[in-house]
Parts: structure tokens; sequence; C-alpha cells
């Protein structure tokens, strides 16, 4: 249990790269991608839980009441879904455009860039 | 009861994670990170953390899997496309 | 003063935004006069901050000025270094805007300011990452920064090549920057906290008894994230495919400035986290970056040197010299540091230029391929001169600034490292000179053509048709450019200028020695006579059959380069690896 | 599959797996106590009258961070146009509409005013309650587009002009920057939150500028969502390439 979490986003990370590197499909790899930025979710959120504590939203506990989990990491993670979206968006859109003009997403099938 | 919940949730992530790299269709693909947007977003609130969950919930379970979604159909009429004219 | 710093960021963000909410009703001048206006006061802001830098500015932003020690802000550096890659990329912004004036490619429509927007997030981006003094934050402007330059990478999506290096370099720097989020996230596990200097003293408080696995874990994904974007091998396979199809305007800021932003931030990084006594020992970072930079130059050179396609080429004499500055900062020594200043400031001013001279080939030609250009560039003299200038420049011909900042690192490395010096700048010219020797001299015969390479033919201008002259624009820039990477090395006091920039307890300043004269005449006699060798014998000099293995490993293929990262980070953990076993 | 990169892989992967691992078991055991910065947080948070700590964090400790993150947004938004704008050879078909089940119809008709309206309140509590500019800005974005499903394309691109969200979009992240720039000029930090009062604790106008930032995050995201969306299905519904090209 006291090192669950931070096993599950090494999994996480690792798998994500070990489908990046055997894709066959450039949207599938930009998808195994978002699975490796998942990992970097679960690794802050588990960073900053504390055993017991509750959201750090005071509108319904009194402040002091009870201890309440890290906040900051939560920030951070919410920043980092952003990033995770916008990114995805980006690389998406690059894809369609090789489809375009390569006729094809598989990564094997382009011979371009090479040498 | 808690840390049960989250050991669950943490496991059914890796489980997903894992079912979504190794499902090669990306339309497939695309639903599968869907489930795992889910997922993640039940982690993130019994990690305590609904501001999270809920960004995970719209980002990672409906806008990006649309986003890839949308890809897929764009790819796939290109093709039907391509191959009609011959 | 210290209020201001934030505003390098603000500024262009601003301008940025005014530019896509008016833009589809300015016409495309106006555009473009925001676009300078903006982007030339940022710069001059930046150089007046620079001169006010000592003692070093520090701003909290929002206000929260640390209670005790402890802040719950973000802190932002203004000491010499970042501010001076801040101007840096500030004035190299101008110069691609200027660059770009009126010919560049028509903007798409009902969106005239996109391209000038994109160039603004891109410098408050850069200015941003220079000036982070906060772990996180860093993290935040360096995918900013990412994410502008994929887009600017794939801006011409009429072209098969660029959308593809723009989809490599996005997978590959997005994985990068995850690992460096990855390494974030542990060092805030040990420390609780995200000012650079803060987890520093966090790390020293935890693990008196030295650093243990979870430090050099967070020291290896923190420094891949960081080498990513430095292209140090074997991290660096995404930056050909990019810089070789980008737009030219954005290669100049690419390669002139970003890639050097990615060595910066592991010197900044290092030296404010790691090198206390919990972090990670000097011996160890001094062995990962010589071994990683001496590897980086050699490669890139040996690659460098048998590229036809233009750009390409340049783009791997970037990847070379990226590995001298990383050999020059790995040395850890105040010397070092400052030549490695003086030089990458030489070399964005010259790589810059010759990219822009490429560019010029391009649009005029509508190819950058050596073997189908030979000899048709004779008529544009001018371009031909400052390619030829340009080379001397890069292999460090004593009085450039590029050969001032190279002397003064040779001789702060010593030994052996010298040579890997000496030989990656001479044969990168030389490849640079052969190209002008061929392309606007028509000298020797037209080469073969091997069998796995890039050919740079047939490719789409960056303007709408090919030119029939080149405009003054892009003459005067790289013109500009080059006499800035000169005057580097002629105005007096310039070396001292850097030297107290770069660090209070300094060095005494850059001087011009004797022996470093001589390293720079000879590297430059090298380049010549290799030049002349490839132009006069090419079978002697064609790729012999050792090097078909290292070029075949640049096969274009996305999922090769995230196999190769996670390999360098294996590499990075091994070298790194005595130093956590000794403690 | 080549071979060579399966070695690197395997290399690579078990030298990493094994620095991580090795990383996870000297961490701090999961749940811990220790959170320095996070105790501070919650202490700022509080002196400023913000019940959500994290929006505290968000847009007014580390809004630093926001903004960033904000410019990577409209970067991306920005790169997007920029990328899928119509092609050379690229004209566009107006689609044909397409068939959908009633009930689907019906379906989707009935919840995007619900999905709308829960978006806008999620962007309005931020500071109070879970959920702020990010959240509700996403959801009502999304929500817009259920009128895919629910009308049909024609319908949807008549309530959705792209150049006003375009607009839009650029003008909250000045409005977000303006409001950074406002205490520099009164002679503070950027982006300081000293020049409005803080309110009263738990009530919408409380917390200085948090709400107004938060404002500005909400719009910015929300018409960023749905220029993305749009221009991916104009390129998957509408934009065709020239036969023959």
């Amino acid at each position: 249990m006291h090192v669950l979490p931070y096993l599950v986003a090494v999994h996480l990370f690792l798998t994500g790269c070990y489908g990046l590197a055997t894709s066959r499909n450039l949207i599938h790899a930009v998808g195994c991608l978002a699975v490796c930025q998942s990992a970097t979710y679960v690794l802050l959120l588990a960073v900053g839980y504390r055993d017991g504590g509750t959201a750090p939203v005071f509108s319904d506990i009194r402040p002091g009441s009870r201890p309440v989990v890290d906040p900051v990491v939560q920030a951070l993670t919410l920043t980092d879904i952003v990033v995770g979206a916008t990114v995805t968006a980006l690389l998406l859109a690059l894809v369609l455009q090789i489809a375009k003009r390569h006729g094809t997403v598989d990564p094997d099938e382009l011979r371009e860039l090479r040498g | 009861m808690a840390d049960a919940l989250i050991v669950v949730a943490l496991l059914l992530v890796a489980a997903s994670a894992t079912a979504a790299v190794a499902q090669r269709d990306p339309a497939r693909q695309a639903l599968v990170l869907s489930f795992m947007g889910v997922l993640l977003a039940a982690l993130f609130t019994v990690l305590q953390a609904p501001d999270v969950g809920l960004s995970q919930l719209a980002v990672g379970s409906a806008l990006t899997p649309l986003l890839i979604m949308l890809s897929v159909r764009k790819v796939r009429r290109r093709g039907r496309a391509r191959k009609e004219p011959e | 003063m210290r209020h201001l710093l934030p505003l390098l960021v603000a500024l262009p963000l601003l301008g940025a935004a005014l530019l896509v909410a008016t833009g589809r009703r300015l016409p495309r001048v106006a555009v473009e006069i925001t676009g300078f206006t903006v982007c030339g006061g940022t710069a001059a802001l930046a150089l007046v901050l620079l001169l006010n830098s000592a003692p070093p500015l520090t701003e909290w932003v929002g206000a929260w000025p640390p209670a005790g020690r402890e802040s719950v802000g973000i802190l932002v550096v203004g000491d010499g270094p970042a501010l001076g890659m801040a101007t840096l990329a500030s004035l190299l912004t101008l110069a691609a805007l200027a660059y770009s004036w009126r010919y560049f490619d028509a903007p798409p429509h009902g969106h005239t300011g996109a391209y000038t927007a994109l160039m603004l997030v891109f410098q408050g981006a850069m200015c941003g990452f220079a000036l982070a003094g906060d772990l996180f934050n860093a993290f935040v402007f360096f995918e900013l920064m990412s994410v502008v330059a994929y887009a600017l990478t794939g801006y011409r999506i009429d072209e098969a090549k660029a959308v593809q290096g723009a989809l490599t370099f996005g997978i590959v720097n997005s994985l990068g920057a995850y690992a460096l989020l990855m390494g974030i996230a542990l060092l805030y596990a040990r420390t609780g906290e995200l000012a650079m200097a803060r987890i520093g003293h966090g790390l020293d408080a935890a693990g008196p008894g030295g650093p243990d696995a979870l430090v050099l874990a967070s020291f290896v994904l923190v420094l891949t994230g960081l080498l990513v974007k430095a292209a140090a091998v074997p991290f660096h396979f995404w930056l050909p495919d990019a810089h070789a199809v980008a737009p030219t305007p954005v290669c100049m800021l690419l390669s002139g400035v970003m890639v050097e932003l990615g060595a910066y931030g592991v010197w900044r990084v290092y030296g404010t986290v790691f090198a206390g006594p919990g972090g990670i020992p000097a011996a160890d970072l001094t062995r990962a970056l010589v071994t990683l930079g001496a590897l980086t130059a050699v490669t890139g050179a040996v690659m460098c040197w048998y590229q036809r396609h233009i750009k390409r080429l340049l783009a791997y004499s970037t990847v070379a010299h990226t590995g001298l500055f990383l050999v020059g900062l790995g040395v850890l020594t105040p010397e070092a540091d400052d030549g490695v200043a003086l030089y990458l400031l030489g070399h964005a001013g010259v790589k810059a230029a010759l990219f822009a001279c490429a560019g010029a080939l391009l649009d005029r030609f509508g190819s950058v391929d050596e073997h189908s250009l030979h000899g048709r560039g004779r008529p544009l003299r001018a371009t031909g001169v400052m390619c030829a200038v340009g080379a001397l420049g890069l292999a460090g011909l004593p009085p450039f600034g590029t050969a001032l900042g190279k002397a003064v690192a040779e001789e702060a490395v010593g030994g052996p490292l010298t040579v890997v010096y000496v030989a990656a700048s001479a044969i990168t010219a030389g490849a640079v000179l052969r190209v002008t020797a061929r392309v606007f001299l028509g000298l020797g015969p037209r080469p073969r053509d091997a069998e796995y390479e890039t050919s740079g033919s047939h490719e789409e201008p960056e303007t709408t048709g090919l030119l029939s002259r080149v405009p003054d624009t892009m003459t005067t820039v790289p013109a500009v450019l080059l006499a800035a990477a000169l005057a580097m090395g002629v105005v007096p006091g310039f070396g001292a200028l850097v030297a107290r920039s770069v660090g209070p307890a300094g060095s005494g300043g850059a001087h011009w020695t004797a022996h470093g004269v001589l390293l720079g005449v000879a590297s430059t006699a090298l380049a010549v006579a290799l030049a002349g060798l490839a132009v006069t014998r090419p079978d002697w000099t064609a790729a012999p059959g050792w090097a078909a293995p290292l070029r075949r490993l640049q096969s274009g293929h996305v999922g090769d380069y995230v196999a190769w990262l996670l390999v360098g980070t294996t590499v990075l953990g091994a070298l790194a690896l005595p130093g956590v076993l000794g403690s | 599959m080549n071979r060579l990169r399966l070695w690197l892989l395997a290399v690579g992967g078990a030298g990493l797996a094994a620095l991580l691992v090795a990383a996870c078991l000297d961490l701090p055991g999961f749940g811990g106590d220790r959170h320095p910065y996070g105790d501070r947080a919650v202490h700022a948070s509080l002196l400023r009258h913000t019940a959500n700590t994290v929006a505290s964090v968000n847009f007014d400790q580390r809004a630093y961070d926001t903004l960033g993150e904000m410019s990577i947004l409209f970067a991306a938004v920005l790169g997007c146009v920029v990328l899928l704008r119509q092609a050379r050879d690229e004209h566009r078909a107006p689609p044909e509409p397409a068939g959908v089940a009633r009930p689907v119809r019906r379906y989707a008709l009935l919840v995007l005013p619900v999905a709308l309206v829960t978006g806008l309140y999620v962007i309005a509590h931020g500071q109070l309650s879970p959920g702020g500019g990010f959240q509700g800005g996403v959801v009502a974005a999304t929500a817009l587009h259920l009128l895919y499903l629910g009308a049909d394309y024609g319908a949807l691109e008549r309530v959705r002009p792209l150049g006003v969200y375009e607009t839009t979009d650029a003008l909250a992240t000045g409005a977000y920057l303006v409001l950074g720039l406002a205490p520099v000029l009164a002679g503070t930090a950027f982006l300081a939150n000293t020049l409005l009062p803080y309110g009263t604790f738990n009530t919408l106008s409380s917390g200085g500028t948090v709400p107004l930032l938060n404002a500005a995050i909400g719009m910015e995201v929300a018409s960023a969502a749905v220029v993305l969306l749009a221009h991916f299905l104009d390129q998957a519904v509408e934009i065709e390439e020239e036969h023959g090209s």
C-alpha cells in the first residue's frame, strides 16, 4: 500500500512508452502519449495525499477542524491536465495533415526524412 | 475503507491503461481512453481531489476521446475518398 | 525595477492576444508593425533589465514575499544569465520577424495575425523559461515554448516533410516534458517545495549522507527533459527532422536559441537544485555531461558532413555545437561557463545568418539541395559571401565572437577535449564551406547521389511563388547578424562584460590568448582543407561504409526515437550512478 | 517489427523501470503527513478569504503558472487554427444532413441546456466549491456540440460564429494579462491580489481578484474548446480534397 500508487504511476509511464515505440498508427501513438501523461497526474496526486485527509475546500467544513490533503499538487495537476489536452489536440492536427500529405498514418511507411 | 477504495481504483486504472495501449485500433482505443478517464476521475475523487476529478472527467473522458474519434473519422473518410475514383 | 521582470513574458503575450483579437480586420502591414513594435519593446526592456542586473533582481510574482524563508508564490530570477538569454531570445525574434517582413508566405485567410502572434508567444515563452526560478513554472514555460514550436514547425501544411518533422518533434519533446514533470513530482515528494533554491536546501537537509535512488531518479528525469530540448545524443533524433523542415525564420529561433535554452536549463537546474551535498556530486555530473556532450559533438559533426539537404546540414551543425556547449558546462568551472556563454551568443548570430542564407536559396530556387543547386547560386553574390563568412565564423576564425568563446572554453576544458572542439567546429564549418563552393561557385563535379539520405530538391518556397530576386530584408538580416557575431569578438570589453554577467565570482573576463587564436586558425584551416578536398575529390570524402549504420539510426521513425529516449535515460542513470553508490 | 528497436526498448525500459522502482521505494510512504508547501497554501488561502484552496493556489498564489497554462491553450488553439486551415488543394462540401434517431435527438436537446447551465454554474462557483474556469469551460463548450447530435451540422454552425469565439478567446487572454498588469501600474508585483477587498468568506464575491481571473479563464477555456472542436469537426465533416490531387 505504501508504494502501490507510485508503482502504478511508473507502470502507466512505461506502458505508454511501450505503446508509443511499437505503435503502427499515429493516432494510436497520440493516445499512448496521453497514457504516459496520466502517469504524472497519478504521481502528483499520490504525493500530495494525506491519510484521513479531506478535500481542501472550506465551504462546508470549518478551517482547522480536519486535516486536508495538499492543495498545491492538485493545482499542478489541473494545469497538467489542460496542457495534456492541448498537446493532444495539436498533435492530432498534425496527424491529420500527415494523413493528407503522405496518404498514411503508419509510421513504418513514412520514408521522407532519413539519413 | 478509503484505503481499499484507493487500491481498487488504482488497479483498475492500471488495467485500463494497459488495455488502452494494447488496443491497436484507434477508434476502440478512444473508447478505452474515455473509460480510463472516468476511472481516473473516480481515483482522483477518492484521493480527495474533486477539482481535478471534475476536469479529468470533462477533458479526459469527453474532450480528448472526442478529438481522437473526429481524427479517426477524417482519416477513414479520406481513405474511402481515395479508393472511390479507382 | 524588479516588478518589471514578469513583463518580459506578459508584454509579448498581450501583443499576441491583441493581434488575434483584431487580426482579421487589420491589413498585413499593420500586423507586422504591431508585432515588430511589441517584440522590439520587449527586447529593449530585457536589455535595460540586463544592464541593471547586478546585484541580481528577484521578484515574487503575485506579491507573496517569503515569510521567514518560505513563500507560497512563484520566484522569478533576473540575474545575468537569465536576462542574457531573454535578451538573446528577444533580439533573435526581432531578427526573425524582420526576415519574414512582407515576403513570407501569405497568412491563412481570415487570420492575418496568426503567424506574428505565434512568434510573439514563442518569444514570451522563451523569456519565461529563462527567468523561471521555480521548477514547476519552468515546466509550464517549457511546454508553452514546445507547443508554439510544434505549431510553427508544421506551419507549411502543404509540405509533406514539414508535418512529419513537426509531429516527431511534438511526440519526442512532449515525452521529455512528461519525464521532466515526473522528476519535479519526485523532488516535491522529497522536499515539499517547488522553488529551485528551496528544493536544493531541502535535498541537503534531507540527505546529509548524500544522494539516494530518489535523488538520482529525479536528476535523470529532469535532465532527460532538458537534454531532449538540448538535443544531446541519444535524445537528438528529432532535431534534424524538425529544424530542416520548419519555416526559415522559425529555424533561426529554434537553432539559435531554443536548443541552447535546454543547455541553459541544465546549467541552471544543476547549479541551483543538485549542486549541494544532498544532490549529485560534481564528478558525476561532469562524467555525464562530458560523455554525452562529446558524443553529441562527434555524431553531429559526422552526420553534418554527409548531408546534402542544406537546412538539415545546418541542423546537424547545431547538434554538434550544442554538444560542445554541454562539454563546456559539464566541467563546472567559471572560465568554461564564460566561454560557453560567449560561444553561445556568437553561435546564435552565425547560425541564424546561415539559416537565413539557406532560406534565400529556398525562396529563389525552390530547393535546398546541394546536388541539384550545383552552380545555380552564382547570381546570388551577397548571399554566397555571407554563407562563406558564416562558415568561417562557425569554424571559429578570430576575431569572431564564436572564436573568442571557443578559445576560452577550450582552455578551460583542456586536454583531449580540445581536440573534440577543434574537430567538431572544423568539420561542420567545412561542410558549410563545401556547400558554398559548390552552390555559389559551381566548383568541382556534381556529386553522386547516395542511397539512404534526405534530398532537398522540389521543396515549396516559403514565399508566395518563387522570388525573381532576393529582397533586401533577406540579405540585410543575415548581414546584421554576422556583424553582431563579429562585433562580439572585436568590441573591447565585451568578453569581460559577459563574464561579469555570468557569475559575480567571475574568472576575470574572457580574453584573447595566443593559444586560443592559434587553435581558432587551426580549425579554420582544417575546415578549408576539408572543403577543398571534398570539392576536388568527391570520391575520397564520400560516405565510407562505417558511417552507414550511423545514418541508418536516423530512420525518421518516431518509435525508434522513443526507444532511444528510454535508452538515454538509462545511460544517464548509469553515468551518474557511481556517486550514489559511493555515498 | 524492427529488431533493433525492440532491443533498445527492452534495455531502456528495463533500466528506467529499475531506476523508477528504486526511487519509489525511497519516496515517503503514501498518505504521509509532511506537506510544508500545502500547509502554507491553506493558511494563505484562508487569509485571503478564498474557500476553495485549489482556486486560491491557481488564481492567486501561483496565478503566474495559470497564465502560462492559459497561454499554452491559447497557443494550441492558434496552432490548430493554422494547422487545420483549408489547404490550397482542398474545398468545402456542405455535408448532407445525417439521419439521427429521434430518441437520440430528443435526449441531446434535453441535455444541452442542462449541461450548459451546469458549466456556467461550475465556472461561477470556482472559488467556493470544487470546479472553476477550466472545468466549467470545457463542460459548456462540449455541451454546445450536443447540437451536432441533436439537430445537425448546419444548426451548430449557425449558433457558433467561429470568429466571435476566436476573438473571445483572445480577449479573455488579454483580460487576464491586464488584470495581472494593473498591480504593476499601481507599484506592486505582477498578478498581485492586493487591489480589491477580499470580501466575506464563502460568498461569490470573496477572494479579491480570484473570481475575476477565474471568469477570464472560464471564458478562455470555453471559447478555446469550441474553436478546437469546430476545427476538428470541420476537417471530419466538411473539408474535402480535390480529386486527382
